[in-house]
């Protein structure tokens, strides 16, 4: 289908059914139960699973194919996001051309920086990207946010005031990001017994978005130019010498995970009108990095995983309280109450870190190749243990042999 | 007038003069062997035709085009192939894929973004790389990851993958080096019988003379960066100096 | 001139604390290969030692006085600490007063041992694995430490002062024949450039005269061949960690009494880290050092209002322009060498 | 044909042992690939071993093993060298005793210069001929003892792995095809090094594809293929014997 | 309206930085939370419900309904208070948001607020922003801001420090920090001081040397610092140990000033803080009843005094609880009506804009909810680090309690136009 494999195909499928259905799948608790707390089908959490998979995946077709480890994305990220928010306070809230300006911008600045980073390779190019990032951040939170010049809006980050221009803007329109009236927040829920499901325009936009661009980087990743990628990854002496210019693939490669970016960035806006600065940071390039390679670099739903993993962390886990620990154990006698309260306590809440630290050393040191890996070894299980046949140049995370000469 | 011309070449290492004044003529459609004792420059002068060296002074040309200050790919793209003398090849891909990347590139040129059709439709070139393999006896290790292989058999990939692209100047430089008896003439064969069916000029370096002799058009002898002698195979067997300065009694 | 001289001494001493945090994360990811990300975890657990060092010497004993209140109206608890009671007043304060330098003491043993159980206990498994697994090992280990610190010391700054006799500044202007006020700079910073200074050339020649650095560079380019040669290359690894995290949790400890040490510092340094040691070029002791204090002295110049009226924002961004400037003219940094990292 | 060790599994080896170095059923994996399956043989004190067979039938990676390199990695049997249990050992201990290997790739330490590259093998006892008289064996390396190891030709390189073998005192000789890339006239040089340093008792076993060169050398020939032996005897057998030769060796 | 509560219960968000430098100061704001939420519930001594001039609470919870709260960590970011607050308001069904330690925070926060139709009361923000060109209909500040702190500062500054002074301020690089360095330099100008150079210091910024070694021979004479958190205590350390305070300049013994003070970046600055003059909202040795009453209960539970950002967290929590018992409706727009839509003023201020919910008993005397920008207006402490603590608390000391009349300003003062307050958003 869709000039897929069997495997593919399914691989598409599944994910498009794991969207579509989201709001079922992350809402398996009811609504009034102590186990509400871990429900994550809200329409703002299942909007940043998908951003944020959008954003690693992207992040995934430089890092996973070429090597290239950018330390900088989030630049890109963050330049959608402002450009997204400028179209709506000059133009209008329609979400189509923020999104489109989004990806154009971000195209335009990982061209330019791609082209200056390539230059070198291994630890200096992650460098570079992460200097030109830092510098993005930097100038985004004071220099350009200054009274005369302010772009950005520095620390609150850049919104849409009442007195902005908004050209196309008509009072029929909805007031906030919609899509051609409809708003992206509006929400039907849906009410079965004590469970509750929402349903939200934002989300769905996004979802559909993911399913395009998830074709497009499996597309990607079975094409002769995903395999020069992988190629360049493995040996750039060789892939010179026979014939083959690498600078054009690794740059067209950063581009279009550049694009990526933007493309999360634009969405990012559009689900929720403001850019903020913290985007650009260090901190938020490093976390698609951990993402990749937390749900397994190189595999096409691996990052997708990590980054629904790393944002359910932090959304879900920083919201449960002491109280809400006292409600889980209220069935236990007092003492053991209030020592299992205390012996859980560190790992949530204001503790989310903590628990997110060691899951991060649990996963790198039993998963080596990352939830992805975690899954497969579920499904061998579930199969009955056997062996998987040498795979058949479908796999596409070569376990490297070790690199003694490195 | 020869397809490849190399005039004057000089290159130094700091204060080593690792080739002095080369002068090197290989006609078209030959095998020309550079043979020498080790340290004479023969990768060094293998370097600069490539593109990986740049010569100090001196001049190459392939085909009345000069291959100076051309990068690598472009050279490549003239139609010059070449082995190392330590496999370079694809680690982390297959074989397969390993044998279809050359053929991508003679296809498409230097820079091409196929990021939409996918390699399993690539019909032709799936075709031409299994062809290939079965040429290189290599057919049965398709999926194998290069990395995996026996050193011998990267050797004979490498050698496949700038088969594959139908050079018209083919540099292997100590192609079968580590090579089992077997397949050292099995390859021997193959070169003979590419000679014979393409219009393709080989030069090779061998410490192996029996590949040599069996092979050889021509040979040059260099030592210590310069041509010693450059003569024809049965001459070169019989030249005192040569079997001195490099093959010893036992050759 | 003054004010030349004034940032060249600030830049001298913000690029002690780079070029220390450097040289110890250039000996575990410049040598040996390992992207730590837990690196500015070492030194923000070495301030700890010294906050430790300074709550143990200040355990103390309570007694009532009736004559104040708290501020719930009850007696107010007078703390004294017992070392105060054991050694009488004036040694016993004085004993506190030196808190940190005393901590110097307590804090090689802990990092050395840290150093040595990290290796072991993680990172050892880590040395084949690809960077990107090691940063998130790393990554997520620096996350716990962090919090295990924050769990016991809470998230504000806490002071660890630097000894009363080294307080204060001097004024070295007038030294050298300036006016009054002119080159006004601080004791403890002063102290830091010599301490560093001291540190920086020690591991020079632990590194230099002997063949353990040459060792370890091997190593880390072919262990299999070095273990060939008959060399237990572990060992060394392990000896070369816990040489790095001693000399961060040094960089940390004396760092203490200039900015109050809190959980978070560690990660404020490391991204600062990572860029001097690739500026400095990856493998090369002296390029971490030279590129710590080079960005060190830039960084002061870009703060100074000349700099800023200038270029407005120069300041935030001088430590990145200039990384970006060195590694587009020098393709491995300052001095890099080559193949080190570079794939 | 496969020997049998004259030992029982429950014995204690280290009296029992016959020879000098025994391997006793050891098999080996590539991590799941199983590479060396179930290798039998001995080696006498002061003999020199052929250790023969086409590309990829496992000759390294049995050197590999006995060198206890951890991959492959070995998940039975029992390697005894000089009474010693060398199976319970990490590579660095095996070293320590007196086992040096000269890897297929040279491994030529990069960052290092040549003289560094010697003076490496000697930080760990037991240490073996001086760098100077290594030197005097190979003339070439002293010239260019100041330059990186890895810039070096192919040949020079493997002059400085063998040189590195030697700088340590062994007891036990690991050849990896050692005459690959070398100038024949270098080559009769050094299987004359080999024979003095057999003369002066060390035991070598020689892993080369230039069969017949091997087997003038050695005493016994192995032949492997396909991860286990296929022929135990002596070298005048293996010359003697043309079905062997054309099957296993083509020549 | 959106969440109506229509059970038994009624849910608040408490949105507080539980991680980052800001942590504990977001735990004490989350224990003064928790705190309230007992005391609108009917629990523990009712703390400052019983002094609170509005008697309208009657510890049943709001309107009958039992509070219930839920809590997410802003992390001090934009980005993720907002995905905190959203999750509260989609998946908790909180009414209500409150909390946050910085104001970039609380602006983001506040607009998101006004989009989803919940009120959100504002925690610890000192920016002239929030309730200035930021300001939202569905958003409260009970906190006092940069102007107050300029204001209040700035009289005791030339009554002890004189008239004839240079200043040089270092100045955090955002927008709070520009508005306090606006702020303050106005204040101090208006009195004769002159400005010697306003330098911006980078907000990643660990170590102030650079900046604090020039400041020596710049001929200033009084330093201000406008930091706060971890940046204050960094640059006041430096500052000292750059030894600036032995120094005499100008003849005149050299001064540090720090704007905006907060008890528990006092402790982290340590020795460093005595004799320092700043401002606060509010310190617990304040000896009104309604301090008092809130010190005793919050100390019985916690084991130490409150800090300015838990009296204001806790102020707010009531108050938000006092306007929908008033209004006899959760409705954002009914809540608006009765905190900010009075008619009473304070007094001794005439201005038409002297409008809006007028009230006393927490703290800080009486105060006005205004209507104009929903900011309160109630007397603002000058304090000074304390020469000879008793304890790990007593850092700060009253040293003036500056009436609201006098840090009064209008809604329309050039340092808060710009933005439009609009109307109150009901949601759905
Ligand atoms: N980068 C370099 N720096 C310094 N010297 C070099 C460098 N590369 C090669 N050389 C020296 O140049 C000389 C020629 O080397 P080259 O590799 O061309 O020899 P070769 O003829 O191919 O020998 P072999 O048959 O052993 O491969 C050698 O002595 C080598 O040491
Ligand atoms: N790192 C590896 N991972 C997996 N398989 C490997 C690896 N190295 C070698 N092999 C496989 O092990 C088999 C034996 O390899 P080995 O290198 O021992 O052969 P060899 O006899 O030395 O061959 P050659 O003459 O080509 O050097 C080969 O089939 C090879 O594919
Ligand atoms: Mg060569
Ligand atoms: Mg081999």
């Amino acid at each position: 289908m869709l000039g897929l494999n069997k495997k593919d195909t399914t691989l598409l499928l599944v994910v498009a059914v794991l969207t579509l259905f989201a709001p079922f799948i992350l809402n398996p608790f009811p609504t009034d139960s102590a186990m509400a707390q871990f429900n994550a089908g809200y329409p703002d959490l299942m909007q940043r699973f998908i951003i944020f998979g959008i954003f690693a995946i992207g992040f995934n077709i430089l890092f996973g194919l070429t090597g290239y480890l950018s330390f900088g994305h989030a630049a890109f990220l963050g330049v959608g996001s402002y450009s997204a928010v400028w179209i709506f306070k000059l133009f209008t809230y329609n979400v189509i051309p923020a999104i489109t300006l989004s990806v154009v911008i971000a195209a335009i600045f990982s061209l330019i920086i791609g082209f200056v980073s390539l230059r070198r390779s291994g630890i200096y190019f992650s460098i570079l990207t992460l200097a030109f990032a830092q510098m993005s951040f930097a100038l985004a939170y004071s220099v350009l946010s200054n009274p005369k010049f302010n772009l950005t809006n520095g620390e609150t980050g850049l919104q849409v005031y009442a007195d902005d221009p908004q050209w196309f803007h008509r009072d029929s329109l909805p007031d906030l990001p919609h899509l051609f009236g409809l708003s992206m927040n509006s929400t039907y829920t849906l009410d079965v017994g004590a469970w509750r499901f929402d349903f939200n325009a934002g989300y769905y936009l996004c979802a559909v978005i993911l399913m395009i661009v998830f074709f497009l980087a499996i597309r990607i990743f079975r094409s002769p130019f995903g395999m020069m990628l992988r190629a360049v990854k493995s040996n750039q002496q060789r892939m010179n010498y026979t014939g083959l210019n690498t600078r054009p693939y690794t740059l067209a490669a950063f581009v279009i995970s550049g694009m990526y970016a933007g493309l999360a960035g634009g969405l990012m806006a559009a689900m929720d009108p403001l850019a903020g600065a913290e985007r650009m940071q260090w901190t938020a390039s490093g976390e698609v990095v951990l993402m990749a390679i937390l749900g397994g670099a190189g595999t096409l739903i691996g990052p997708v995983l990590g980054a629904g993993f790393i944002k359910y962390f932090e959304n879900i886990f920083s919201k449960i309280n002491d109280t809400v620990l006292h409600s889980w154990f209220s069935f236990l006698p007092d003492g053991i109450e209030d020592f299992m309260v205390f012996i859980v306590h560190p790992f949530i809440g204001k503790g989310w870190h903590l628990t997110l630290g060691l899951l991060f050393m649990l996963v790198v040191v039993f998963l080596p190749g990352g939830l992805v890996e975690g899954g497969q070894r579920i499904a061998r299980l579930l199969k009955g243990k056997k062996k998987t046949p040498p795979s058949d140049g479908e796999d596409h995370h070569p376990k490297k042999p070790p690199h003694v000469a490195e | 007038m020869g397809i490849l011309e190399v005039k004057n070449v000089n290159k130094n290492f700091g204060g080593l003069k690792a080739l002095s004044d080369v002068n090197l003529s290989v006609r078209e459609n030959s095998v020309h062997a550079i043979i020498g004792p080790n340290g004479a420059g023969k990768s060094t002068l293998l370097n600069c035709l490539v593109g990986k060296l740049i010569p100090d002074t001196g001049s190459v040309m392939f085909d009345g085009q000069s291959v100076l200050g051309r990068k690598p790919y472009e050279i490549n793209q003239m139609g010059i192939s070449r082995v190392f003398q330590t496999p370079e090849i694809f680690g982390d891909l297959t074989v397969l894929e390993n044998m279809m990347i050359p053929i991508f590139a003679r296809r498409d040129g230097a820079f091409r973004m196929h990021a939409y059709e996918s390699v399993a439709r690539e019909r032709g070139i799936l075709e031409q790389a299994e062809h290939v393999l079965e040429d290189m006896k290599m057919a049965d290790k398709r999926h194998m990851h290069a990395a995996s292989m026996s050193r011998g058999d990267k050797r004979r990939l490498e050698i496949g993958m700038c088969l594959s692209q139908e050079p018209r100047l083919l540099l292997l430089d100590e192609p079968t080096a580590g090579m089992a008896r077997a397949d050292t003439n099995n390859t021997i064969d193959l070169l003979k019988q590419i000679k014979e069916e393409r219009d393709i000029t080989i030069a090779i370096i061998e410490h192996d003379m029996h590949v040599v002799f069996s092979l050889a058009d021509r040979i040059t002898v260099l030592a210590q960066g310069t041509p010693l002698v450059e003569d024809d195979p049965q001459n070169i067997k019989g030249n005192p100096k040569v079997r001195e300065a490099y093959l010893g009694e036992s050759a | 001139m003054d004010a030349f001289l004034l940032q060249i001494l600030n830049g001298l001493d913000k690029g002690s604390a780079y070029a220390l945090i450097a040289l110890g994360l250039t000996l575990i990811f410049g040598t040996l290969g390992v992207v730590n990300f837990a690196h500015g975890a070492l030194f923000m657990i070495g301030a700890f030692c010294a906050v430790t060092v300074q709550r143990i010497l200040n355990l103390s004993f309570e007694t009532l006085d009736l004559t104040q209140k708290d501020f719930l109206g009850n007696p107010l608890k007078i703390k004294t600490p017992y070392i105060e009671s054991w050694f009488g007043q004036d040694i016993g304060a004085a004993i506190i007063d030196w808190s940190v330098p005393l901590a110097i003491l307590f804090a090689i043993p802990i990092m050395v041992l840290i150093g040595f159980v990290m290796e072991r206990g993680l990172i050892k498994h880590f040395y084949k694995r690809e960077h990107a697994d090691q940063i998130l090992v790393t990554f997520g280990l620096a996350i716990v430490l962090q919090e295990v610190v924050k769990y016991f010391f809470g998230a504000n700054p806490i002071q660890t002062p630097e000894p009363s006799a080294l307080r204060g500044s001097v004024d070295l202007g007038m030294m050298i024949g300036f006016q009054v006020n002119e080159i006004v700079y601080p004791i403890w910073r002063l102290v830091y450039f010599f301490f560093s200074v001291t540190i920086i050339a020690g591991i020079f020649a632990f590194l230099q005269f002997t063949t353990f650095g040459m060792v370890v560079r091997a190593g880390m380019a072919d262990r299999e061949t070095v273990g060939l040669l008959g060399i237990n290359i572990d060992r060394r690894f392990t000896i070369m960690f816990g040489v790095a995290s001693a000399v961060a949790g040094l960089a940390g400890v004396m760092y203490g009494p200039l900015n109050p040490p809190n959980y978070h510092m560690g990660m404020d340094f490391l991204v600062l880290s990572f860029v001097v040691v690739v500026v400095g070029g990856m493998g090369s002791l002296p390029g971490a050092v030279l590129a710590g204090f080079m960005l060190g002295i830039l960084e002061s110049f870009a703060s100074t209002t000349w700099a800023t009226t200038t270029i407005p924002g120069i300041n935030q961004i001088i430590i990145y322009l200039v990384a970006i400037i060195i590694l587009l003219t020098r393709p491995r940094g300052l001095m890099g060498r080559k193949g080190v990292m570079e794939d | 044909m496969n020997v049998k060790p004259d030992f029982s599994k429950n014995a204690n080896h280290a009296e029992t042992a016959p020879a000098f170095l025994s391997v006793w059923d050891m098999h080996a994996y590539y991590g799941e690939s199983y590479i060396v399956q179930g290798v039998n043989f001995n080696v006498h004190e002061g003999e020199i071993l052929a250790l023969l067979g086409r590309n990829g039938a496992g000759k390294t990676s049995t050197l590999r093993a006995i060198a206890r390199i951890g991959s492959p990695l070995v998940t039975h049997g029992e390697i005894w060298l000089d009474h010693q249990p060398l199976h319970n050992m990490a590579s660095h201990e095996a070293a320590s005793l007196g086992l040096g290997l000269v890897p297929e790739d040279r491994r030529i330490i990069p960052g290092l210069t040549v003289e560094e590259n010697l003076q490496l093998a000697q930080i760990a006892p037991p240490i073996g001929w001086s760098i100077e008289r290594l030197y005097e064996l190979f003339p070439r390396l002293g010239e260019r003892r100041k330059q990186e190891g890895v810039t070096l030709s192919g040949g020079e390189q493997q002059m400085l792995a063998i040189a590195r073998a030697l700088a340590r005192d062994l007891k036990l000789l690991l050849l990896d095809e050692p005459y690959e890339g070398l100038a024949p006239v270098i080559v009769d040089e050094i299987e004359k090094t080999l024979r003095i340093i057999k003369e002066q008792g060390m035991t070598t076993i020689i892993v080369e594809q230039n069969a017949v060169r091997a087997l003038q050398l050695a005493d016994r020939a192995i032949i492997l293929d396909t991860g286990s032996i296929v022929f135990d005897g002596t070298a005048a057998e293996v010359l003697g014997n043309a079905d062997l030769r054309s099957e296993y060796l083509a020549i | 309206y959106v969440n109506e509560p229509t059970g038994g219960t009624v849910t608040l968000g408490f949105n507080v930085p539980q991680t980052g430098p800001y942590a504990d100061e977001g735990a004490d704001e989350l224990r003064a939370y928790e705190l309230a939420v007992e005391h609108l519930n009917g629990g523990g001594d009712g703390g400052m419900l019983n002094t609170f001039s509005s008697k309208a609470l009657q510890g049943n919870g709001i309107m009958g309904k039992k509070v219930q709260f839920v809590t997410g960590d802003t992390q001090t970011k934009s980005d993720a208070a907002r995905a905190s607050a959203k999750s509260m308001i989609e998946k908790d069904g909180a009414i209500m948001i409150t909390g946050g330690s910085s104001s970039g925070v609380a602006v983001a926060v506040q607009g998101l607020c006004q989009e989803a139709g919940v009120i959100f009361m504002a925690g610890l923000t000192h920016s002239n922003d929030t309730t200035g060109k930021d300001k939202k209909a569905n958003g409260f500040r009970h906190f006092f801001n940069a102007y107050m702190s300029g204001a209040a500062l700035a009289p005791v500054l030339a009554a002890r420090y004189g008239k004839d002074r240079k200043a040089y301020h270092l100045t955090a690089d955002y927008t709070w920090g520009w508005t306090q360095e606006e702020s303050i330099k106005a204040a101090t100008e208006a009195l004769g001081w002159e400005t010697i150079n306003a330098v911006k210091t980078p907000l990643a910024a660990t170590d102030f040397s650079s900046y604090i070694a020039p400041v020596l021979n710049s001929g200033a004479d009084v330093l201000i610092l406008n930091h706060y958190g971890g940046n204050m205590v960094n640059s006041l350390t430096n500052a000292v140990q750059f030894g600036l305070r032995e120094k005499m300049v100008n003849g005149k013994q050299f001064e540090i000033v720090v704007p905006l003070y907060s008890r528990l970046m006092a402790k982290g600055a340590g020795a460093n803080v005595k004799g320092i003059l700043g401002s606060t909202n509010w310190h617990w040795s304040l000896q009104d009843e309604g301090s008092k009453a809130f010190v005793k209960s919050f100390g019985t539970k916690y084991g130490f005094p409150p800090s300015q950002a838990a009296h204001t967290c806790y102020c707010q929590a009531v108050l938000y609880a006092d306007a929908v018992q008033r209004a006899g409706s959760f409705n954002p727009c009914a809540v608006e009506e009765a905190l900010t839509g009075g008619d009473s003023s304070l007094p001794g201020i005439s201005s038409a804009a002297n409008k809006g919910f007028l009230f006393d008993g927490l703290g800080n005397g009486q105060t006005l909810y205004r209507g104009a920008d929903h900011q309160c207006f109630k007397d603002v402490l000058v304090v000074r680090g304390k020469e000879n603590p008793t304890s790990e608390f007593d850092l700060l000391e009253v040293v003036e309690v500056t009436p609201a009349a006098q840090v009064w300003y209008e809604p329309d003062h050039p340092m808060f136009a710009g933005g439009e307050l609009g109307t109150c958003n009901p949601g759905a």
